[in-house]
């Protein structure tokens, strides 16, 4: 395996937006039947780098090698000719086409010039086995959850049959169970002599996976070297530069005061008929297969869908929120999954994004008051370590900057109930860290944290509680030192029924 | 969680699908074309068909190209004009050396041409359609009135007799660029649009040449209200070089009637057909209950309001339940 | 009544076939029914429609709107045909795009009347209209006699692309032709108003420090320039133009040297007399050529004086009553 | 060259330059155009256009369009004088009522957006139906020259030597981009035109943004008509249509993004008067009327691809 050829190289890349540099110089070789990891914080480039890998994006200078030969004029079609195909970290789907035409999208079989439907069916239907995808193929992109439409983003890229596979945080909005289905398929592609590339902030997927690691600082390539006899702490150490503590904080001895929240007999959405409670200083987490009524729990709660409630108790008030702003009033805020599309405005700039819940707050005889804007905006910059130009647009960020923008902007309302869906979604380690830190110290500072999260670990060492919900019902409660992995992914397969279920 | 097993039942499971949404369109749709039956029923006759048909056509041909222009996500301000340019070209050609067969071919490539230009500019030149398309109108409008000052020329009237006489020639016709603009969405350049119109840059990613993509829906679109141009001038038997203007407007109304969104990639022509059906059928209907002209505004008016809004309320109201 | 049983089926007019029988219905297929010279003329077909029905011979007026839509309008006069209507009173949209649908209407033996702006095809049973090639002579015969044959001119025409307009200013053009002293600064084309015209014209005078005379050709034109010249303290010149009152009051106001005709809003009630005598027998000429009033400033006093029974941005037209309808069909 | 490179990256101040140069240009190649009279009316011109599109603005920043602004003005310009009460002698209160009429016009598009989720362009667009038959029952009637004496004070009067649209105008502007840029009620409408369902959970109500932006749009449409009334003394039907086209055109030739989120009154107001410029060169030229929509066509082309260059989606 050594000996083989690369198949797909970036030989000293660089690349750059509106002048700023983000690769300088980038050098990355992808070999047959290799798992390799590309691992970064936020921002570092790594899906800059991608970009150009597969002709979406130019370099600036520098150039990619398929097969040994420079790859010249550069583009999508052409890396899909060499065989190239990517998992993008922005998935590249049209809503309103079904399953199978997106998934076929771009490289259709064609008999007389028309697409071939049954040709196309076939194939479809065997990478959809492969990735586990049952929905109907010919049920619209639109109507999946935002895991489902990864999946059919991966199957989109298997379809084309790569050589090269390269996937950019494919997990990040998997349930385990899908990611395991994507791990084992990832070890047959390599052992068919498929070169993969994979990205992730999970590194312990990373640690399961791959073999060869290559890490991006500020547009540099600091590291570039095999995995094995490597552990998760050295690969920390790889990424971070230095040695670093425990990735999640300690829970506090203090015990929960007050109840926050509690309804019964809550339904929005999804969600049937359930009991549910929270309590100032409590994190509670809520767990599940993807698409169980977690998000609608926390929707409900946050009055952004019609829910109802047999008997309500919110922040001293007898019913639900019937409207979001009814629900900011009485200090209860929302971080959504999909952070492109409902929680921030991406052209919008980062200070835009961050001043717009507080906006009547700020404003003083119904004029905004930009001194106090502004001041306000760099505490919080400072305060979550968003980097650079307040004034930049939030899409030009990394994702997990973005993340930090889409949690700042709720902490001048001084919350005393934060409902978030996946904080840490795409989030690199460091971030993660510091996010946990935040949520750790909300829950001391006397507020209620409601996280649902699709990542387990997340569960298991952050919260208190853990509640696992399945079609829509409670079916387990775990608290303490009865939280684990076991525990909740057997509530959530509806395997055993640990725990009281409420 | 039906998996579909045999094969060219994806094809039918997809074209199902796409009448999502519309099942209140249809619903509405119907009910006033069996009004108007119930009120004349010389519509069931082969002339009175005919006839009825041929009203509904060129509405149904600019709907269908304006539908086009918004699913690239953008929209045509220009489609009157390119109705009454096709008009004018048909009148001007058809009586001098071209003959029939070189108007029509002067017609579509005019269509096609100007249709392509425009596209050139908005897909390579990044200009918003809205008011590339503006401009456009002017442009064409003059061009237009160049060609023919005022209403006149010339169409044979065998021409007119069998495209707009007393069979229902233009039902036909609209059944065959149905059945073509099916095949063209069967082809992935025609597929494309929806991908390039939605999510462009997931499209570029995913190897659609998205630029191209968009030149060519613009010229097809162009093609299109440009032979509703012609069919106008079989018509009457003559061209006039403002005659499509109110069809901007219209085939705005129709195309957003039948579900169609400005975003890009959304909606579907069966719907935007079902529009301009809509449309037209309504002024029959008003006609024969009676009303008078206050009565048609407002009734109109009411119409379009609620045949986008009572699908939507029903929908929010199941969705609560 | 008035001596309508002439009844006899040999003499019957265009399109008209003996079957049918008073009291008739009579389909109004309007263009465009929001603008006020067509509610004033609407005004006179009610009115007309009214009175035959007061006789007996008229059961119903229906009327439709085409919005402006020439395409609309062959749908509703189809529809008036699948209605079987007795006869059509109709304003074209466009003066060829008819054509097929009002000869179909013909060869039902429907009474069709087409008056204002006309159709091309002569299936119909009448066609009542002022001439609007004389309108634009005759508008500039009055400028070139009152400039002496020589001076700089401006001419504002109606929208490009209609015939009417078309019409007016075609037959301005020998008289200018005849008259090489005139020179034309410049010619504009706009909506028949007041605003659109008022801003044109102040462009030009900015543009034209000498302006010796406008040839405007037709309805709120004349107003808007002469509101034009006034905002610009410019000495007004020599203009002609159309009833619309508002030209009246500024001609009286600003002593203006003008000259109006008009198209009479009453040719639509003329319309429906002339639809209904041929259904009953009558032989109506197949062109009625109505001449044109001419307001001038002897008899401007005599319109200004009735001026309140108009609207404020209407047109007073001349009086009419059935001697002078009768007189017009039996020319 | 920093500066030239500034320019083109701010749309408005972009379009301001290009007004500019055709001013200069057509000052020095047409006789009369540079007067200041001339120069003076365009603006007077432009006033009309910039006031409806101000409404306009709004609503495309919001992601909507209003293609009722035409009828407005023209409804407002007609029923104006017939309701102008005979007992009062300054005017104000016909012109206040005129207004109310006008905003309720808005606030209904509002309401029919936002309760029954009909696309703003379909609800308008039905809303200037409605109106047409609203006006074949006023129009014709018999009062329809203003008489008001703050209307035609409005329309002729020149404070200063400058016309009181003008002034209007500025006031207007002044509001307008106060509204956008240093009020709350700004930003969210902006948050809720680049991505409503973020604005949403952001607590940006939806319901209430609506009603209020439609409404305002109403109320600049009103106040347009109220004007052109003063302008032309006499209202009728069609004199709104000509705003309809121009005010959206007004806000794209700005640099404002037609699919909302993006842009600033402050490129509209050159917008509207780089189209009344564009108007009055067309109308110096004596050429027949089909070379002269091809002109007007080709010159808007034109300073939009120098414009418009940066507007990218
Ligand atoms: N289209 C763009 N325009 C401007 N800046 C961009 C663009 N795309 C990326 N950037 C910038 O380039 C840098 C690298 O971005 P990139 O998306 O490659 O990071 P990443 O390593 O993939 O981060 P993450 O782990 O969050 O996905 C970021 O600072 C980002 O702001
Ligand atoms: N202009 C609009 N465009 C699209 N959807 C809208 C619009 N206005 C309201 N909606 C929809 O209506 C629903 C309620 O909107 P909104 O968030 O304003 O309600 P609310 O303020 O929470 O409740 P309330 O109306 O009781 O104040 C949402 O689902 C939203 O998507
Ligand atoms: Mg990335
Ligand atoms: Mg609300």
């Amino acid at each position: 395996m050594t000996d083989a050829k690369p198949l797909l190289e970036a030989r000293q890349v660089f690349r750059g937006f509106f002048g700023n540099p983000v690769l300088k110089g980038v050098d990355i070789a992808l070999y047959p039947g290799r798992v390799h990891a590309l691992l970064g914080e936020n921002g570092a480039g790594k899906s800059t780098l991608i970009n150009l890998l597969s002709g979406a994006l130019q370099p600036d200078n520098g150039e990619i090698v398929i097969d040994g030969q420079p790859a010249g004029r550069y583009s999508p079609a052409s890396a899909r000719a060499a065989g190239i195909a990517v998992v993008q970290q922005e998935l590249s789907l049209t809503a309103n086409l079904s399953i199978a035409e997106n998934i076929g999208l771009g490289a259709f079989p064609r008999r007389f010039g028309l697409i071939d439907y049954a040709t196309l069916h076939r194939g479809v239907r065997d990478v959809c086995a492969m990735v586990g995808l049952t929905e109907p193929l010919d049920m619209p992109v639109a109507d999946l959850s935002l895991g489902r439409r990864q999946t059919v983003e991966i199957a989109k890229a298997l379809y084309r049959k790569p050589r090269v596979l390269i996937l950019d945080e494919p997990t990040s909005s998997l349930s385990a169970h899908e990611a395991g289905v994507l791990a084992d398929l990832m070890v047959t592609l390599r052992d068919q002599g498929t070169a993969l590339l994979y990205i992730s902030h999970r590194l312990n997927e990373v640690q399961a996976l791959c073999s060869h690691v290559t890490v991006l600082k500020d547009g540099k390539v600091t590291g570039n070297q095999s995995l094995s006899g490597i552990d998760g702490e050295g690969l920390v150490r790889l990424m971070v530069g230095r040695e670093t503590g425990d990735l999640f904080p300690p829970r506090s001895a203090a015990q929960p005061t007050a109840t926050r929240i509690m309804v019964e007999g809550f339904s929005a959405g999804a969600v049937k008929e359930i009991s549910f409670s929270g309590r100032a200083g409590e994190i509670v987490g809520i767990g599940g297969l993807v698409g169980q009524g977690q998000e609608d729990l926390l929707l409900g709660l946050y009055g952004a869908i019609p829910a109802k409630a047999t008997k309500a108790e919110i922040s001293d008030r007898q019913d639900l929120p019937r409207h979001v702003q009814a629900a900011n009033a009485a200090g209860i805020v929302y971080v959504p999954a999909d952070r492109k599309h409902e929680g921030l405005v991406l052209p919008h700039s980062i200070a835009s994004n961050i001043i717009l819940p507080s906006l009547g707050r700020l404003a003083r005889h119904g004029l905004r008051d930009r001194s106090a804007e502004s001041g306000l905006i760099a505490d919080l910059a400072r305060q979550l370590t968003i980097k650079g130009d307040v004034g930049r647009p939030v899409q030009a960020l990394s994702g997990g900057n973005q993340q930090k923008v889409a949690l700042a902007k709720w902490l001048p309302i001084n919350p005393s109930i934060l409902l978030l869906n996946d904080p840490t979604r795409g989030v690199d380690i460091e971030t993660k860290r510091e996010i946990y830190l935040m949520l750790r110290n909300f829950a001391t500072e006397g507020r209620l944290v409601i996280i649902a999260s699709s990542d387990t670990p997340e569960l298991v060492h952050l919260c208190d509680r853990v509640v696992v919900l399945r079609e829509g019902r409670v079916a387990a409660e775990l608290e303490a030192d009865a939280i684990s992995e076991e525990a909740i992914v057997g509530a959530a397969m509806g395997v055993e029924q640990a725990g009281a279920a409420a | 969680m039906t998996v579909i097993s045999s094969s060219d039942r994806l094809y039918r499971a997809i074209q199902g699908r796409r009448n999502r949404g519309l099942g209140g369109l249809y619903l509405v749709v119907a009910a006033f074309v069996v009004l108007y039956a119930i009120l004349f029923p010389g519509i069931l006759s082969m002339g009175g068909f005919a006839k009825f048909t041929q009203n509904w056509f060129p509405l149904a041909l600019v709907a269908m190209a304006q539908a086009l222009m918004m699913l690239t996500g953008g929209i045509s301000l220009a489609i009157g004009p390119l109705v009454s340019l096709g008009a004018v070209i048909a009148a001007t050609t058809m009586g001098g050396s071209l003959g029939v067969v070189g108007g029509v071919a002067a017609v579509a490539l005019t269509g096609l041409a100007i249709g392509a230009v425009t596209g050139v500019i908005v897909a390579h030149l990044r200009l918003p359609a809205i008011i590339v398309t503006l401009a456009g109108s002017f442009i064409v409008t003059g061009v237009a009135l160049i060609l023919l000052p005022r209403p006149g020329g010339f169409i044979p009237d065998w021409l007119s007799d069998a495209l707009a006489g007393h069979t229902p020639t233009a039902f036909l016709l609209l059944g065959l660029i149905l059945l073509m603009w099916k095949a063209f969405l069967a082809t992935p350049l025609g597929l494309g649009i929806y991908a390039a119109g939605d999510n462009p840059v997931g499209a570029f990613r995913s190897g659609i040449p998205v630029e191209r993509t968009k030149v060519v829906a613009f010229a097809v679109s162009g093609l299109l209200a440009c032979l509703a141009g012609l069919f106008v001038a079989a018509q009457t038997g003559s061209g006039d070089p403002i005659i499509g203007t109110p069809f901007t407007l219209n085939s705005i109304a129709a195309a957003v009637l039948g579900g169609v969104g400005f975003l890009g990639g959304k909606g579907t022509m069966r719907g935007a057909i079902c529009g301009s059906l809509l449309l037209s059928v309504m002024i029959n209907v008003m006609f024969f209950l009676g009303f008078p002209p206050v009565a048609q505004y407002v009734a109109q008016g009411l119409i379009i309001v609620s045949a986008v809004a009572v699908p939507e309320l029903i929908h929010a109201w199941r969705a609560k339940r | 009544f008035l001596a309508l049983s002439t009844g006899i089926a040999s003499a019957a007019a265009n399109c008209v076939k003996g079957d049918r029988k008073a009291p008739y219905t009579i389909g109004w297929a309007n263009i465009y029914s929001v603008p006020t010279w067509m509610k004033q003329t609407e005004g006179t077909i009610s009115a007309e429609a009214e009175e035959l029905k007061k006789a007996g011979l008229v059961e119903k007026l229906m009327i439709t709107d085409a919005q402006g839509n020439a395409q609309t309008q062959i749908q509703h006069i189809q529809s008036m045909i699948d209605a079987n209507v007795d006869a059509i009173v109709v304003i074209a949209g466009s003066s060829n795009a008819l054509d097929r649908v009002i000869s179909d209407a013909c060869d039902k033996g429907i009474a069709v009347v087409n008056f204002d702006s006309l159709v091309n095809t002569d299936k119909v049973t009448a066609k009542i209209n002022t001439d609007s090639g004389e309108w634009g002579r005759v508008a500039a015969t009055w400028l070139s006699d009152k400039l002496g044959g020589k001076g700089k001119i401006i001419v504002m025409n109606g929208p490009a692309g209609i015939s009417v307009s078309d019409d007016r200013r075609k037959g301005a053009q020998p008289v200018l032709d005849a008259n090489p002293g005139l020179e034309i600064l410049t010619e504009t084309n706009t909506e028949y108003n007041v605003a659109p015209a008022q801003e044109a014209m102040t462009s030009l005078l900015f543009a034209n420090p000498e302006i010796d005379g406008v040839l405007s050709l037709g309805g709120s034109l004349s107003a808007g320039a002469v509101m034009a010249f006034d905002r610009q303290g410019r000495d007004q010149v020599p203009i002609t133009g159309e009833n619309a009152r508002q030209f009246l009051e500024l001609w009286k106001e600003k002593d203006l040297k003008a000259w109006a005709t008009m198209q009479p809003n009453w040719l639509g009630a003329l319309s429906v007399y002339t639809a209904v005598q041929a259904l009953e027998g009558r032989n109506v000429p197949a062109f009625i050529k109505v001449p044109l009033p001419v307001i001038d400033d002897t008899s401007v006093k005599g319109y200004l004086d009735r001026a309140d029974k108009f609207p404020a941005d209407g047109y007073i037209y001349s009086d009419y009553d059935k001697a002078l309808f009768d007189n017009l069909i039996a020319q | 060259m920093n500066i030239v490179r500034s320019i083109f990256r701010n749309p408005p101040l972009l379009t301001l330059t290009l007004v500019v140069a055709v001013w200069v240009i057509a000052s020095l190649t047409l006789r009369g155009f540079g007067n200041y009279g001339h120069l003076r009316y365009l603006l007077e011109l432009a006033s009309v256009i910039g006031i409806a599109a101000a409404g306009q603005t709004l609503v495309v920043l919001m992601g909507g369009i209003d293609l009722s602004v035409g009828a407005i003005i023209t409804v407002t310009a007609i029923l104006l004088p017939l309701i102008s009460p005979a007992w009062d002698p300054t005017g104000l209160v016909g012109i206040a009522l005129a207004l109310v009429i006008a905003t309720c016009i808005g606030l209904f598009n509002g309401a029919g957006a936002a309760f029954l989720r009909v696309p703003p362009i379909i609800m308008t667009l039905a809303m200037a139906t409605f109106l047409q038959g609203l006006l074949v029952i006023v129009a014709g009637g018999s009062a329809v020259t203003v008489s008001n004496p703050a209307v035609i004070l409005l329309g002729q009067s020149r404070p200063f030597g400058i016309p009181a649209g003008i002034l209007l105008w500025a006031v207007v502007s002044i509001f307008v981009l106060v509204l956008i840029h240093r009020m709350p009620i700004g930003a969210r409408f902006l948050a809720i035109g680049a991505n409503p369902l973020a604005a949403r959970l952001s607590g940006v109500s939806l319901t209430r943004n609506t009603l209020l932006l439609y409404s305002l749009s109403g109320l600049f449409a009103g106040i347009a008509g109220v004007l052109v009334l003063g302008m032309n003394r006499q209202g009728y039907v069609g004199i709104g249509d000509p705003y309809l086209l121009t005010s959206i055109a007004a806000v794209v030739l700005g640099g404002t993004s037609i699919l909302g989120g993006r842009g600033t009154y402050a490129g509209t107001i050159p917008g509207a008067i780089l189209l009344v410029t564009t108007t009055a060169l067309i109308t110096v030229v004596n050429a027949s009327p089909g070379w002269r929509s091809i002109m007007f066509g080709g010159l808007i082309l034109s300073l939009l691809l120098i414009s418009g260059r940066e507007t990218r989606r």
